[in-house]
């Protein structure tokens, strides 16, 4: 059975069909890309999938579990977590305690064991620190785990980012275009980890991309969107190679 | 018979309500904050007609043109000096307790200048009270002159911002300030002229609030103007004929509440029905929703 | 981080300043200690003063601060109490409970010997407790809440609440003024809610009938329509109007408005209608309130009190200028009557005065021949004031 | 680790000053060199300081504006200075009468929390500023229209007039609308006060560095990324926002508790509080606790220590308030400083080297 399987998914914001009958289907631990030219709804499918916005129809099964109409955080604790086009960081924490808020469904302790400190709240914080520095040293970030999330370069942000959506565990992890504002030696790195994501953590990863070394390099299967549909899915190699797709990218 | 009289009762003090909110809905559609200060900025302008009037025995009308030029020239500078430095704080609420600031200043200014007396202020209004309904039912010549002239501005502020070229600008800032900055709009500027237009406004606020109830002290603005910074928010905050329909339902809403509900709870029956409405309708009657961007 | 850090910096620095400003103040008194010691220990009496001077009530205060120190001028001038002279400290409490104790600590560490105060109700009850507690001697002027004068060291100039919405009643009944009576008063005011409640106790035992009763509140007290057009709906003959003249002005002006021409009947805090500046007099013609003073009677004291105000403040007194007045009249014949002298400690001061209040009499300005009784009320005839061609009449 | 011992420090310093700043306190009072006026002022401030540090969990730590926080503080002052003039007879022992009122007032102003909470928290910004304001107006205006009374047939209550109370021979009111609660023991004191405000800080300080705080602050600085990692946003802020709520009740507890009146005027209990307490936090920092004690302690002072200055000192009030938030917040000041400040460093070091 595969991991993710969308059949039908569509949605119209006004008049405005943004999606329409979308499918998808990722095998567990594929590298999975998402392309497609500005404004074909990619991020739009995101959010379809993450339960920010709600689809007019269509089923999205994780492990075989329809999740269409759950809230975000109950997606997440399904198993999906994602990063942002638009880097949403919580700028005014630690790196590390970016990671730990990560941490938050899987090292329980309540609230008045944290406010008096009881035997749990050191136990449970130690390990949250100790999970969260051995994640962070995955994307070489340990060293600024005391860092304000603001104060990181630009690059540092993203993989910051992805370390967050790991720390929840996920099943299927969505990246919205990692690689964008980051210079060719950083993209290079940021395959090399995407790769060590999946073979490390046994992750199923979809990524939005427009970085097409990027996609062609890592990306085991691909679908391309266009005007909210399906223009092309498959191997990788194959769909870069079809017509209809480099007549969509080159624009004619 | 008693209902109709409530009801113009009610539209009466919800003009004055609106015409104050008028002043605040400009300022936050542009700046973005709440100035705590109109509300003072009011009481000036009244006190100023009343001084010109009383002391240099000026004609009405020329004592509010120099009540709107007053009150324009203390807007721009309470602008410049208090706020324009903190626009760009690292948070919105600085700017908020400077205009506090600003507001005891200007009571304690008023304070020390007037007196902690209270003073009549005879009404400016010349036109005299409709009688309808063979007397039953009558209409003062304050209410008439209030709603008149909330309609006047509400429409000459719609024209001005569609039609104008400062009025564009102004939209444009309100949108979005570093794009406009990019489209080579002067954004101090246009903010400035808000905060000169708002409080132009709140000097003839002022004279109507002053003419239609007559008592004035450095207190006068403060109660109106919180109260016209909820018709405000009721209404839709930074929407120009929000703040018509917030500041009139809130007056109608006061004086039904007190006159079929409790005199005693009008308050908690007026700020009640506030949360009630917010709650359906989170960005008021006109307020546009804006869905945040993922 | 460094933000932070200079912000705390300048906070600090900010406290420094705060801290050596009352270092600077405390030296002050200090000095002040200093000189009085220099001249005879305690050469001075010292009277202390509360009321509100900002804020919403400050009209209130301003009033006591005017005719206390009018009252203090002239009995320094005239030799002070038993050959030593008074000052006169007055501080302000913004109509605010926790703001009066903090202004009566003020007084106490300057050496206070009495209390004029506090103006305003709350504030006086809450002061009245700190004040039995250092057994300091308490004279209010104007607060009327039955609590205000509770111990046995706190008298009162003014009338107490109850005793106005009574005396109103009974006015009303007894001289058929009206059949049909309405009540509009201020819900969230100690005064007004207290007046009221005694005007309709004491209504069911007179020839009249409540109509309708209506509130407002401190929040909504510029429109009063609802409350008028309730009262005529009722066809209310009489408006019982317990609450302050600068609501009343008001009230006069929005009934003239819906040609609404009942009894008008006030209280004490009505007084000072006609000084409000611009206020049309004509809206006043008939306006009756119970009041102990006016500035238009005959009397010779009454005379020479409006005469040496108006000189100096440039109003007419209103009655809680003429309660301080009269206040400090007082407290000086309790001081002489006391043998009090100014090296004794605020407690022994007290001690003598209190039991100086009862045997004293004073001819004021609210009243000719004021005494008092040992639970801290004054005995003094209300009297009916009718304000006629504008000016102020006595009915009798 | 390194991090955990730096907030732990940064919190110990914030305990020890308030530690420092009572027994600086004490020792001047028992040598007699405090005034009668700041004496006055010690148990106030305590219920001010506790009042901004709650208020700073909820606008610098939840990140949302609250104008109601008067409104929890008079829940909690009209409920247990209800209950302690209740239980005066029934509960003799000053202590263990004054410890359950704090529980009732923390309580009750908690629950009004989660009651206002629950329905506005999905608010954003000014609209739920301006919803806290209008329910502090509220509570306000329905504890001025509050009778209740008691005689041997028990409680009597009413929203019109004492006389409605119907009350028997004998029988007192105890809330008595506008004149509110007469005769609340005096059971604050500076010592209690200052427990309650290492409580306080033990609780706020405590719950920012935990995991719930963690996603309280995550809302805070991105409310879309925490619900994609699974935070539970509703529950969070209406954890924070009822916190914050039972401790103004605390605060409340400790002011009525100090004064032999508590009536709900506009100045103590109405937006104009709201707003005092707003200041404190902006004036002390969002979100430093510190800040806010240090704030609400020169704030309060400050205007009972230009009290020779009489007619001017709320207009100097103003204009300090004014001057100090500009150099504080406003961008060219904080750019100024910090140049002032590298240039005052480089000296230090350029002198030392020269010593050296």
């Amino acid at each position: 059975m595969a991991l993710l399987e969308v059949n039908n998914l569509g949605i119209s914001f006004g008049g405005l069909r943004a999606v329409n009958e979308f499918h998808l289907k990722i095998e567990k631990g594929c590298l999975y890309g998402l392309i497609g030219p500005n404004g074909a709804g990619k991020t739009t499918v995101f959010n379809l999938l993450t339960g920010v916005y709600k689809p007019n129809e269509g089923v999205i099964r994780l492990d075989g579990e329809n999740i269409v109409g759950k809230k975000t955080i109950d997606i997440n604790k399904a198993g999906i977590a994602r990063t942002f086009q638009n880097i949403r960081l919580f700028k005014d924490l630690s790196v590390l305690d970016n990671v730990k808020a990560g941490l938050h469904n899987h090292y329980r302790y309540s609230t008045l064991e944290g406010i008096f400190r009881l035997p749990k709240y050191h136990k449970m914080e130690k390990a949250m620190d100790e999970k969260a520095l051995e994640l962070l040293s995955v994307f070489d970030l340990d060293k600024e785990a005391d860092t304000l999330a603001a104060n990181l370069p630009y690059g540092k942000q993203r993989k910051l980012e992805i370390t967050r959506a790991l720390a929840t565990e996920p099943k299927l992890l969505l990246l919205d275009e990692p690689a964008a504002g980051m210079n060719p030696n950083e993209t290079k790195e940021l395959m090399e980890t995407i790769r060590f994501v999946r073979d490390e953590f046994h992750m199923t990863i979809l990524l939005i991309e427009h970085d097409m070394k990027l996609v062609s390099g890592i990306c085991e299967e691909l679908t391309v969107l266009n005007f909210g549909e399906v223009l092309a899915e498959g191997k990788t190699s194959d769909v870069l190679n079809n017509p209809e797709v480099i007549k969509a990218y080159l624009g004619e | 018979m008693s209902f109709i009289s409530y009801l113009i009762n009610g539209i009466s003090l919800g003009s004055v309500y609106a015409i104050i909110a008028l002043g605040y809905t400009m300022v936050y559609g542009i700046a973005k904050m709440l100035n705590f200060a109109h509300g003072d900025v009011i009481m000036i302008g009244a006190y100023v007609v009343m001084t010109a009037i009383a002391g240099a025995g000026m004609p009405p009308l020329l004592a509010v043109l120099l009540a709107v030029i007053f009150c324009t020239v203390l807007g721009v500078v309470i602008e410049s000096v208090a706020y324009r430095p903190l626009l760009n704080a690292a948070s919105s609420l600085a700017v908020l307790i400077t205009a506090i600031g600003v507001s005891y200043l200007l009571q304690n200014v008023a304070l020390l200048i007037f007196g902690a007396n209270t003073k009549s202020f005879s009404s400016v209004v010349p036109v005299p009270a409709l009688a309808l309904a063979g007397g039953a039912l009558t209409i003062s010549g304050e209410t008439i002159v209030t709603i008149a002239s909330c309609i006047v501005i509400m429409i000459g502020l719609t024209l001005f911002i569609k039609k104008s070229k400062a009025g564009q600008a102004m939209l444009a800032v309100s949108e979005d300030k570093g794009a406009a900055q990019l489209m080579g709009i002067n954004v101090n500027g246009t903010i400035a002229l808000t905060f000169a237009i708002g409080s132009a406004l709140a000097a003839v606020a002022g004279v109507l609030l002053c003419s239609a109830y007559p008592s004035l002290t450095p207190y006068t603005g403060a109660m109106p103007g919180i109260k016209a910074f909820v018709a405000a928010v009721f209404g839709g905050i930074g929407s120009i004929p929000g703040a018509l329909i917030g500041g009139i339902l809130l007056g109608v809403i006061e004086i039904f509440g007190k006159a079929y509900i409790s005199s005693q709870m009008a308050d908690a029956i007026v700020f009640g029905v506030l949360i009630i409405v917010l709650i359906v309708k989170p960005t008021g009657i006109l307020g546009k929703n804006i869905q945040e961007k993922v | 981080m460094k933000m932070k850090k200079a912000v705390s910096a300048i906070l600090v620095a900010a406290m420094a300043m705060t801290l050596m400003a009352g270092c600077g103040s405390k030296s002050d008194s200090g000095s002040d200690k200093a000189a009085d010691a220099g001249s005879e220990s305690g050469s001075v009496f010292k009277i202390g003063a509360i009321g509100p001077v900002t804020g919403g009530a400050a009209v209130y205060g301003e009033a006591v601060k005017n005719g206390a120190e009018l009252a203090v001028k002239e009995i320094n001038e005239a030799g002070g109490i038993g050959g030593t002279q008074v000052e006169l400290k007055y501080e302000d409490d913004e109509h605010d409970a926790e703001k009066a104790v903090n202004a009566y600590n003020t007084l106490k560490d300057w050496g206070m010997h009495a209390l004029l105060g506090t103006v305003t109700s709350a504030p006086c009850v809450a002061v009245g407790e700190v004040a039995q507690a250092d057994n300091t001697f308490m004279l209010t002027p104007s607060g009327t809440a039955v609590e205000c004068v509770q111990y046995d060291n706190a008298f009162r100039v003014c009338f107490s609440d109850p005793m106005q919405g009574l005396e109103s009643a009974k006015y009303i009944g007894e001289k058929g003024l009206a059949k049909k009576v309405a009540a509009i008063y201020d819900s969230s005011d100690v005064y007004s809610t207290g007046i009221y409640e005694a005007f309709v106790k004491e209504a069911e035992n007179q020839d009249f009938e409540i109509v309708a009763a209506e509130a407002f509140t401190a929040e909504a007290k510029t429109d009063f329509s609802v409350q008028l057009q309730k009262a005529k709906d009722a066809g209310a003959e009489l408006v019982f109007l317990p609450f302050y003249y600068t609501e009343a002005s008001l009230v006069l002006k929005q009934a003239a408005g819906m040609k609404f021409s009942p009894i008008f009947f006030g209280c004490d805090g009505m007084d000072g209608i006609l000084a409000v500046e611009g206020f049309d007099v004509d809206l006043a013609n008939n306006l009756m309130f119970m009041s102990p003073f006016t500035p238009t009677s005959e009397d010779e004291t009454i005379q020479k009190f409006v005469k040496d105000y108006e000189e100096a403040y440039g109003q007419t007194p209103n009655q809680f200028a003429a309660d301080a007045y009269d206040g400090v009249y007082a407290i000086k014949a309790a001081m002489e009557a006391g043998e009090v002298t100014a090296d004794m400690s605020p407690s022994d001061v007290c001690d003598a005065m209190k039991e100086a209040m009862l045997e004293i009499s004073i001819d004021g300005v609210t009243a000719k021949g004021l005494t008092w009784e040992a639970s801290g009320e004054p005995s003094k005839e209300p009297m009916v004031v009718k304000i006629e061609n504008g000016d102020y009449a006595v009915v009798e | 680790m390194k991090k955990m011992s730096k907030t732990t420090k940064d919190n110990m310093i914030t305990y020890l000053m308030v530690i420092l700043i009572f027994i600086v306190v004490q020792i001047l009072t028992s040598t007699g060199n405090v005034s009668s006026l700041l004496q006055g002022l010690l148990v106030p401030l305590c219920a001010y300081i506790i009042l901004a540090v709650s208020l700073n969990l909820t606008v610098g730590i939840l990140g949302e504006l609250s104008l109601g926080h008067a409104g929890f503080m008079c829940v909690g002052a009209f409920t247990s200075a209800f209950f302690s003039k209740c239980a005066m007879e029934a509960i003799p022992v000053t202590g263990l009468r004054y410890f359950i009122a704090l529980l009732i007032g923390a309580a009750a102003a908690g629950a009004c929390g989660i009651l206002i909470g629950i329905p506005v928290l999905r608010l954003k910004g000014d609209y739920l500023a301006i919803v806290t304001l209008a329910f502090g107006e509220i509570i306000k205006n329905i504890v001025n229209v509050l009778f209740i009374g008691k005689d041997e047939n028990g409680f009597h209550f009413s929203t019109k007039d004492s006389l409605s109370l119907g009350l028997e021979d004998g029988g007192k009111v105890i809330i008595n609308g506008p004149q509110g609660i007469t005769g609340t023991p005096k059971d604050s004191t500076f010592i209690i006060g200052v427990a309650l405000i290492l409580v306080t800080l033990f609780i706020v300080l405590n719950l920012m560095h935990s995991r719930s705080g963690r996603a309280i602050m995550a809302i805070r600085d991105n409310r879309i990324a925490a619900e994609s990692v699974g935070i539970n946003i509703t529950k969070y802020k209406l954890m924070a926002f009822s916190i914050s709520a039972a401790l103004a009740g605390v605060a409340g507890v400790i002011y009525a508790h100090n004064l032999a009146t508590l009536t709900a005027q506009p100045k103590n209990f109405g937006y104009n509080m709201s707003i005092m307490i707003l200041v404190f936090v902006v004036l002390g920092g969002i979100g430093n606790m510190r800040g806010s004690i240090i704030a609400a302690i020169i704030l309060t002072l400050l205007p009972e220590l230009l009290r020779s200055l009489s007619d001017y000192r709320m207009l100097i009030y103003a204009v300090v308030l004014i001057v100090m938030m500009l150099f504080n917040w406003s961008p060219k000041a904080i750019e100024w400083r910090e140049k002032f400040s590298a240039k005052f460093r480089r000296g230090k070091n350029k002198s030392a080297k020269e010593a050296a």
